[in-house]
């Protein structure tokens, strides 16, 4: 008998390999000194403002947002929506939310705080406070708040400025941003210093947004490397790797060695004329959150010729700032979050495409990593994934000739992503990414 | 060898074409009943004696729609919406967009002179959004599908439906019939709830004119006008709108066997 | 002194009678049938006939039910959900939550000391209603009846992966051609509907005692379905499709009950047998 | 009092046609400045002489050309807005301000920004925690939003002109509970759903205009002999948006609403604009502080280190307490508007706190459309049987 096994068609680095080990493991190592006793909190992915600071007072952070996505994948998800619902949370709140609310009731209602044998990876403890943070989204920190129902653990939510593109060039406005974040953050540095009984460390701080720096600025120039064709790199090996960056998850020496060695194997491959998909016919940008649950799906397209070469702007590491003259590490990585939010703002205000901070930067993607189409994956309950998904598709062909081919799935409800339909969908698009490359052209496009 | 075949197994209608040298030939719709490939066997034999030829004259088969699967003696599968795309620009060259009104769903095409695909989308999978609906009422109306349009057009009034599903839009209809309120103002309400899904779907996709209208919603004329007023367009009608999406079939079945005989 | 409750459902007309002492005279339920005009008045005809009474007869009549707001004959209009609590709990007393499956919509009810306190209801889509079942019977050619007993022979369920009713049907067609057995297809649909179901009733939270009641309720293929997928034990009513109508003729009475107590005439309407309709 | 222009009548016109005023006063060359948030600080506008208009949803239109803009899962009221300036209905604005509210709110700015012209569009950001260094950020916006201003005019912002506006404002404010204090009878002597006409109004008129509107209204509801019929129960609507008189009927046929606790209603005018030496302190901390909607994250203590789920339901929550007793209210309905993220959360929390002070609630969800009126009866019929038995 042949065992029949599933083709594999992307070519993955292996520089990966060893990077989501680490990710991997720091992730149980944590649950580990959780459990040993060391303090929890459950943390929003902030974009870079609050976790060097927990890091540096050695606190263990669990993100129930990419918990939600683990509870999802291993099937576990439904009991704990069934019970968020049962609790009144509405349907449509953000899915991975109602699984935090709903483990959070089955942990504290019903098992008086031990982790549920069912939890996977290790469950989530107990927390000793909750991160939230304002920035992207408002489920983001009223989640956080309505967990005070299960859990009588304080709260900080982290503010995060929304600058509007044109507003931020007002004069004195980045200084005002700045001192908002900067005294907010002095202020969570003592909250955090009064929940955990002991002082910052500030040499550590210093030390910690420096390689938090470092890691994000090695990890963008690989993504830089991504514009090369073919592409050394594909989205999959970028979503494995990403946690080490935008997490901050294990220790940052390691992830900076890491994301070099990465850096040498696709400067390698870019030398090399190495892609990451055999025959790279179509060049793709990819839209928010990807269907975790079937990335097969992926291989399916690399078939097909499709390369996928870069992706959401909400997990790539802000444009690289030269903040070594900045002396105050609270201000450094003040000014490093600012840029995560605002980096691509000049040129946005340039091009007059004013849609918000996550719209423009797929422009700006599409036209220097040369894609030729984009695959959006619009998700029934997470607003922020979606709401601007007409706009850039919308901006796309209008500015660029570049077609967008939307197909609808959601964070918890995995059932709504058809493979099979986004595939019957494939040929017809390929046809439009045609007739756009030579709509490109005409209008006198390099791609 | 000019003869080739294009097979639509649709959700509702089974629709064949044989073309020669781009133009219709024959052409042959049935009901695709629940087994497709029964259905796809049946439309080989009928195209081909309709134009008196027997199956090896035929140089090329594609099939495509909800069960193209189902046509094992097809040299291959495409998808519907690159069908359509080619059989309404054999029609109407001049076609910038597509409203395909199929049973399951209905589709928007834009396309380019050449009967390229430049962008598409398509419903939601909901019955209320296709032309099942029209089905359905005409069920409860007791009248042919083929006397809707008619029916509608002479509506002054039409019903607005309460609930945006196809199955209690049913039984709403059943009520009115028993209110006495006409036939027509409940199939008119019904091209109404259509049309303004249609029309949004246009909308998102942005309207380039010329457009046509095909599929076998098409042949509802009422719902024609009904778009076209919603839209504030005239549309392109063509002979047998259902048989498009199979006419590009057969198109493509002919262009795929030249290009590979100038490739060898 | 007597009293009635019509529960002028979607698909089915039900009138429960009553005397002062809460005896039930008679239980009726003819279809709703749009089609044929006089229906909910037919009902009620042939209810009297059975209890031999006159219309004139009634003290005072509570509508409820879809098509409860233009009944000519009903003084009061009280919503199902209220009716079937209290129906449920009078054949139930111990009953806290209430599931009605009917043929326009589903509803979850939790009950108090024999009184609504809370509910959830889905009437958005075909899919998670008695409809669902209605329509694939119509389309396999079965009897309504039989489709619980005829699923509970399956072997294994076949996954309907069509969510809308309509082309859940259209899907079942082909999995008949495609050799599947009609049990286990059944027994898939049944499953599909439960989970539905289940999931609205969830939000509410489920306390026992559980009773299903509506027409669903009949078919114990459901029944099964229900118990599956929420895990816990449900008592069913003999005659599910009453609940409502016994529900309105109870609270017909209590309202009567009180008025009089209280030393007030409540205003009633006069008693015309007429059709009727639905849309005002 | 029978003058048919004055009062309520005046106020159902103008809610029924509320571009009407405002377009009037464009043609006798004002200003009009179009805002979709009762966050939006209007004083601002009114001491610059533009006129303030709230670009409102209008639950009558069906959304046809946000489809292209916006997806189908989001909140649907700014989904209308935005559709309503698409089809081009608030082409006569000058300009527009949005604000940070919520996610939506920000999220519809950006796309009203970018496919309308307007020659003037300020977007001002807004923290989410009343903290200090949020206060102090909040004020710096709205000193920006000064300066754009300014330079739109071309004019000062005088401290005299704000100090009146704020006044005026307040004035506003004032009566708009004055009104209110007219539902406390039973049976109300004003109908919840004349209240949505008056506040729509409101928002559509030049604050001196409204002003006189109240006060005409006021007296005309104080002397009317016909009052709203007396119902068998008496709600508080909490809600992020209930600005339709259709909804509104839904459920006044079967209740008296004696308080509508959302920006078509009492929201904007519970509290009243300190007037501060620094003018823009008063301002900043009456939006930020004072209007008690979901959007803003309260807790009983900055920075709390210890967390007590009773005294963070009552920061959050505490408001209602007060209208609830003195208002005699004996249900409240949670109004939800689908895909409101900053209310949904609180439903859950929110019916916590009302049973903790023994009040039946119930949660209703909308999705502003008339479609969603037919099912929403039998939802609000039955829990008003609940509470009435
Ligand atoms: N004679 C007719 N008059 C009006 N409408 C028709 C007629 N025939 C078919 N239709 C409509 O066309 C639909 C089927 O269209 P078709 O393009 O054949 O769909 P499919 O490809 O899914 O089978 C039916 O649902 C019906 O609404
Ligand atoms: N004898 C029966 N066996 C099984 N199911 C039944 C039977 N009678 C009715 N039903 C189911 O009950 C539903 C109607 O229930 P009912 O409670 O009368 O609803 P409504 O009040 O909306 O008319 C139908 O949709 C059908 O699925
Ligand atoms: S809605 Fe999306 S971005 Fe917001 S918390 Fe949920 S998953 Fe995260
Ligand atoms: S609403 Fe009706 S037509 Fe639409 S999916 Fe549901 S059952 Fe089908
Ligand atoms: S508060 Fe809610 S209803 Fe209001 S704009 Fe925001 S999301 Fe929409």
């Amino acid at each position: 008998m042949v065992v029949q096994k599933e083709k594999k068609t992307i070519n993955r680095l292996k520089s990966m390999y060893p990077l989501r080990a680490k990710v991997n493991e720091t992730y149980l190592k944590s649950i580990e000194a959780i459990q040993a006793g060391k303090p929890a909190v459950w943390g929003m992915l902030n974009f870079y403002y609050g976790d060097p600071i927990l890091k540096a007072m050695d606190i263990e952070v669990v993100y129930p947002e990419n918990y939600g996505a683990i509870a999802a994948a291993m099937g576990v998800a439904r009991q704990y929506l069934d019970r968020a619902d049962a609790e009144g949370f509405p349907t449509h709140l953000c899915g991975y939310s109602l699984t935090t609310l709903g483990y959070a009731s089955r942990m504290m209602k019903e098992l008086k705080g031990q982790i549920p044998p069912e939890a996977p990876l290790g469950g989530m403890p107990k927390p000793l406070f909750l991160m939230s943070s304002a920035a992207i989204c408002d489920a983001r920190y009223k989640w956080f708040q309505a967990l005070g129902r299960y859990m009588d653990v304080p709260v900080w939510p982290l503010e995060a400025p929304i600058p509007g593109i044109k507003e931020f060039f007002i004069e004195g406005y980045y200084d005002k941003m700045m001192k908002l974040g900067v005294k907010h953050l002095r202020d969570f540095v003592a909250f955090v210093e009064k929940m955990v009984g002991k002082k910052m460390d500030w040499d550590r701080l210093d030390k910690t947004a420096n390689l938090m720096i470092e890691v994000n600025r090695v990890w963008h120039e690989v993504n830089e490397l991504r514009k090369a064709r073919p592409c050394p790199m594909h989205s999959r090996d970028f979503w494995s790797a990403m946690p080490a960056a935008l997490f901050l998850a294990g220790d940052l020496e390691d992830s900076l060695r890491l994301y070099q060695d990465m850096y040498r194997e696709v400067k390698d491959r870019v030398n090399n004329h190495v892609g990451a998909i055999p025959d790279e016919k179509y060049r793709m940008v990819f839209a928010e959150l990807p269907p975790w649950h079937s990335l097969a799906f992926f291989d399916k397209l690399a078939e097909r010729g499709w390369n996928f070469v870069i992706e959401s702007f909400g997990y790539h590491p802000p444009i690289p700032l030269d903040l070594s003259k900045v002396s105050d590490p609270l201000e450094r990585i003040t000014k490093f979050s600012l840029q995560f939010l605002v980096g691509y703002f000049e040129d946005a205000r340039k091009q007059n495409v004013l849609g918000g901070t996550s719209a423009y930067p797929y422009l700006k993607y599409v036209k220097e990593w040369k894609c030729d189409g984009a695959l959006l994956h619009p998700l029934i309950t997470c607003r922020s994934a979606s709401t601007h998904l007409p706009y850039v598709s919308d901006m796309l062909i209008e500015k660029l000739n570049v077609p967008s081919l939307s197909i609808e799935g959601d964070i918890v409800d995995l059932r709504l992503f058809n493979p099979e339909d986004a595939l019957a969908k494939a040929e017809p698009f390929e046809e439009t990414m045609e007739h756009y490359k030579r709509m490109r052209k005409q209008a006198g496009f390099d791609w | 060898m000019n003869w080739f075949m294009g097979i639509d197994i649709g959700s509702a209608y089974s629709k064949g074409v044989i073309t020669r040298d781009f133009e219709l030939a024959a052409s042959h719709i049935i009901i695709s009943g629940a087994n497709y490939r029964k259905s796809a066997e049946t439309m080989r034999t009928e195209l081909i004696r309709k134009v008196n030829l027997t199956q090896n004259d035929v140089a090329n088969t594609v099939a495509t729609g909800f069960g193209a699967d189902n046509v094992y003696f097809a040299s291959q599968k495409t998808s519907d919406i690159v069908c359509t795309a080619r059989g309404i620009n054999n029609v109407f060259p001049q076609a910038r967009t597509v409203i395909d009104l199929a049973g399951q769903s209905t589709r928007v095409i834009r396309l380019n002179e050449t009967g390229i695909v430049t962008n598409f989308t398509a419903s939601e999978k909901c019955a209320a959004g296709g032309g099942r609906f029209v089905e359905v009422i005409a069920n409860v109306l007791r009248i042919n599908l083929s006397d809707f349009g008619p029916l509608a057009a002479k509506s002054r009034r039409p019903i607005t439906f309460g609930t945006g599903c196809a199955v209690f839009g049913e039984s709403e209809a059943i009520t009115r019939i028993s209110e006495g309120i006409p036939k027509e103002d409940i199939a008119a309400g019904v091209n109404k709830a259509l049309a303004s899904t249609v029309a949004s779907l246009v909308k998102k996709l942005k309207l380039e004119e010329p457009c046509a209208i095909c599929g076998g919603g098409a042949l509802n004329t009422a719902l024609v006008r009904t778009i076209e007023s919603e839209l504030n367009i005239n549309l392109l009608i063509p002979a047998q709108p259902q048989l498009i999406t199979a006419l590009g079939a057969a198109i493509i079945a002919a262009t795929s066997v030249t290009s590979q005989s100038s490739t060898a | 002194m007597y009293f009635a409750g019509v529960d002028i459902g979607s698909t089915m007309t039900k009138v429960v009678l009553m005397d002062k002492a809460g005896n039930l005279l008679s239980f009726i339920k003819g279809p709703t049938g749009a089609e044929h005009r006089q229906l909910a008045n037919e009902v009620m005809r042939q209810a009297l006939e059975q209890a031999r009474l006159q219309i004139d007869d009634i003290s005072y009549i509570v509508a409820t039910g879809y098509g409860r707001l233009n009944v000519p004959f009903a003084d009061r209009q009280i919503t199902e959900l209220s009716c079937h609590a209290r129906g449920v709990s009078s054949l139930f007393p111990n009953a806290r939550t209430a599931i009605d499956i009917g043929g326009q919509d589903a509803k979850c009810m939790k009950i108090d000391n024999g009184r609504l306190v809370n509910f959830v209801m889905n009437d958005k889509c075909a899919a998670g209603t008695g409809r669902f079942l209605e329509v694939t019977a119509t389309t396999l050619g079965i009897k309504l009846e039989d489709m619980g007993d005829v699923s509970l022979k399956a072997a294994k369920q076949i996954q309907i992966s069509n969510l809308c009713t309509i082309f859940a049907q259209q899907e079942v067609v082909a999995l008949l051609s495609r050799g599947e057995k009609l049990e286990n297809i059944l027994a898939g649909l049944h499953d599909a509907l439960a989970s539905r179901v289940a999931a609205l009733a969830r939000r509410l939270g489920i306390e026992p005692d559980l009773v299903l009641t509506g027409g669903v309720a009949k078919n114990i293929g459901m029944v099964k379905a229900m118990k599956e997928s929420l895990g816990c034990e449900i008592l069913v009513p003999e005659e599910p499709l009453l609940t409502g109508a016994l529900g309105a003729a109870i609270l017909a009475k209590e309202t009567y009950a009180k008025a009089a107590a209280a030393g007030e005439t409540l205003p009633t309407r006069s008693r015309r047998l007429e059709k009727a309709t639905f849309f005002s | 009092m029978s003058d048919k222009n004055k009062g309520l009548n005046k106020a159902r016109e103008i809610y029924l046609d509320s571009s009407r005023r405002a377009k009037e006063l464009k043609a006798a060359d004002k200003k009009i400045i179009g805002y979709p948030c009762v966050y939006v600080p209007v004083e601002m506008l009114t001491a610059l002489d533009l006129v303030p208009y709230r670009t409102c949803a209008d639950m009558k239109e069906p959304v046809t050309e946000a489809d292209r803009a916006l997806p189908h899962s989001f909140c649907p009221v700014m989904r209308n807005c935005l559709d309503c300036a698409l089809k081009g209905k608030n082409d006569f604005l000058d300009g527009m301000v949005a604000i940070h509210s919520c996610d939506p709110q920000e999220k519809t700015a950006r796309i009203w920004e970018s496919y309308t012209h307007y020659p003037y569009f300020h977007f001002i950001d807004m923290p989410i925690t009343v903290r200090p260094e949020a206060l102090e950020y909040f004020k710096g916006q709205l000193n920006d939003f000064r300066k754009t201003l300014e330079a739109f005019t071309g004019k000062k912002l005088s401290a005299d002109k704000l100090e009146a506006a704020i006044k005026s404002h307040n004035q506003q404010r004032a009566l708009v509970r004055e009104l209110y204090e007219l539902t406390k009878s039973s049976p109300p002597h004003v109908s919840g759903t004349e209240i949505v006409q008056v506040v729509k109004a409101l928002t559509s008129l030049p604050v001196a205009e409204g002003n006189n509107l109240l006060t005409e209204t006021i007296g005309e509801v104080k002397k009317r002999a016909a009052r709203p019929e007396k119902k068998s129960a008496r709600l508080l609507i909490w809600s992020s948006t209930l600005d339709d008189t259709d909804i509104m009927q839904v459920f006044e046929a079967k209740a008296n609403v004696v308080m509508n606790e959302s920006c078509g209603g009492v929201r904007a005018y519970r509290g009243e604009v300190k007037l501060t030496a620094d003018r823009l302190e008063g301002l900043a901390d009456y939006y930020l502080n004072e209007i008690t909607c979901a959007r803003t994250f309260r807790q009983a203590a900055l920075g709390e280190t210890r967390k007590d789920y009773g005294r963070d339901l009552q920061s959050r929550f505490g408001y209602l307490k007060g209208a609830i007793k003195d208002w005699k209210i004996n249900g409240v309905v949670m109004l939800l508007v689908r895909y409101c993220d900053p209310f949904a959360f609180e439903i859950p929390s929110l019916k916590d706190y009302l049973n903790s002070i023994g009040v039946p609630s119930t949660y209703i969800e909308y999705d502003y459309t008339t479609g969603a009126l037919a099912p929403m009866r039998t939802r609000v019929e039955a829990f008003i049987e609940t509470i009435s038995q």
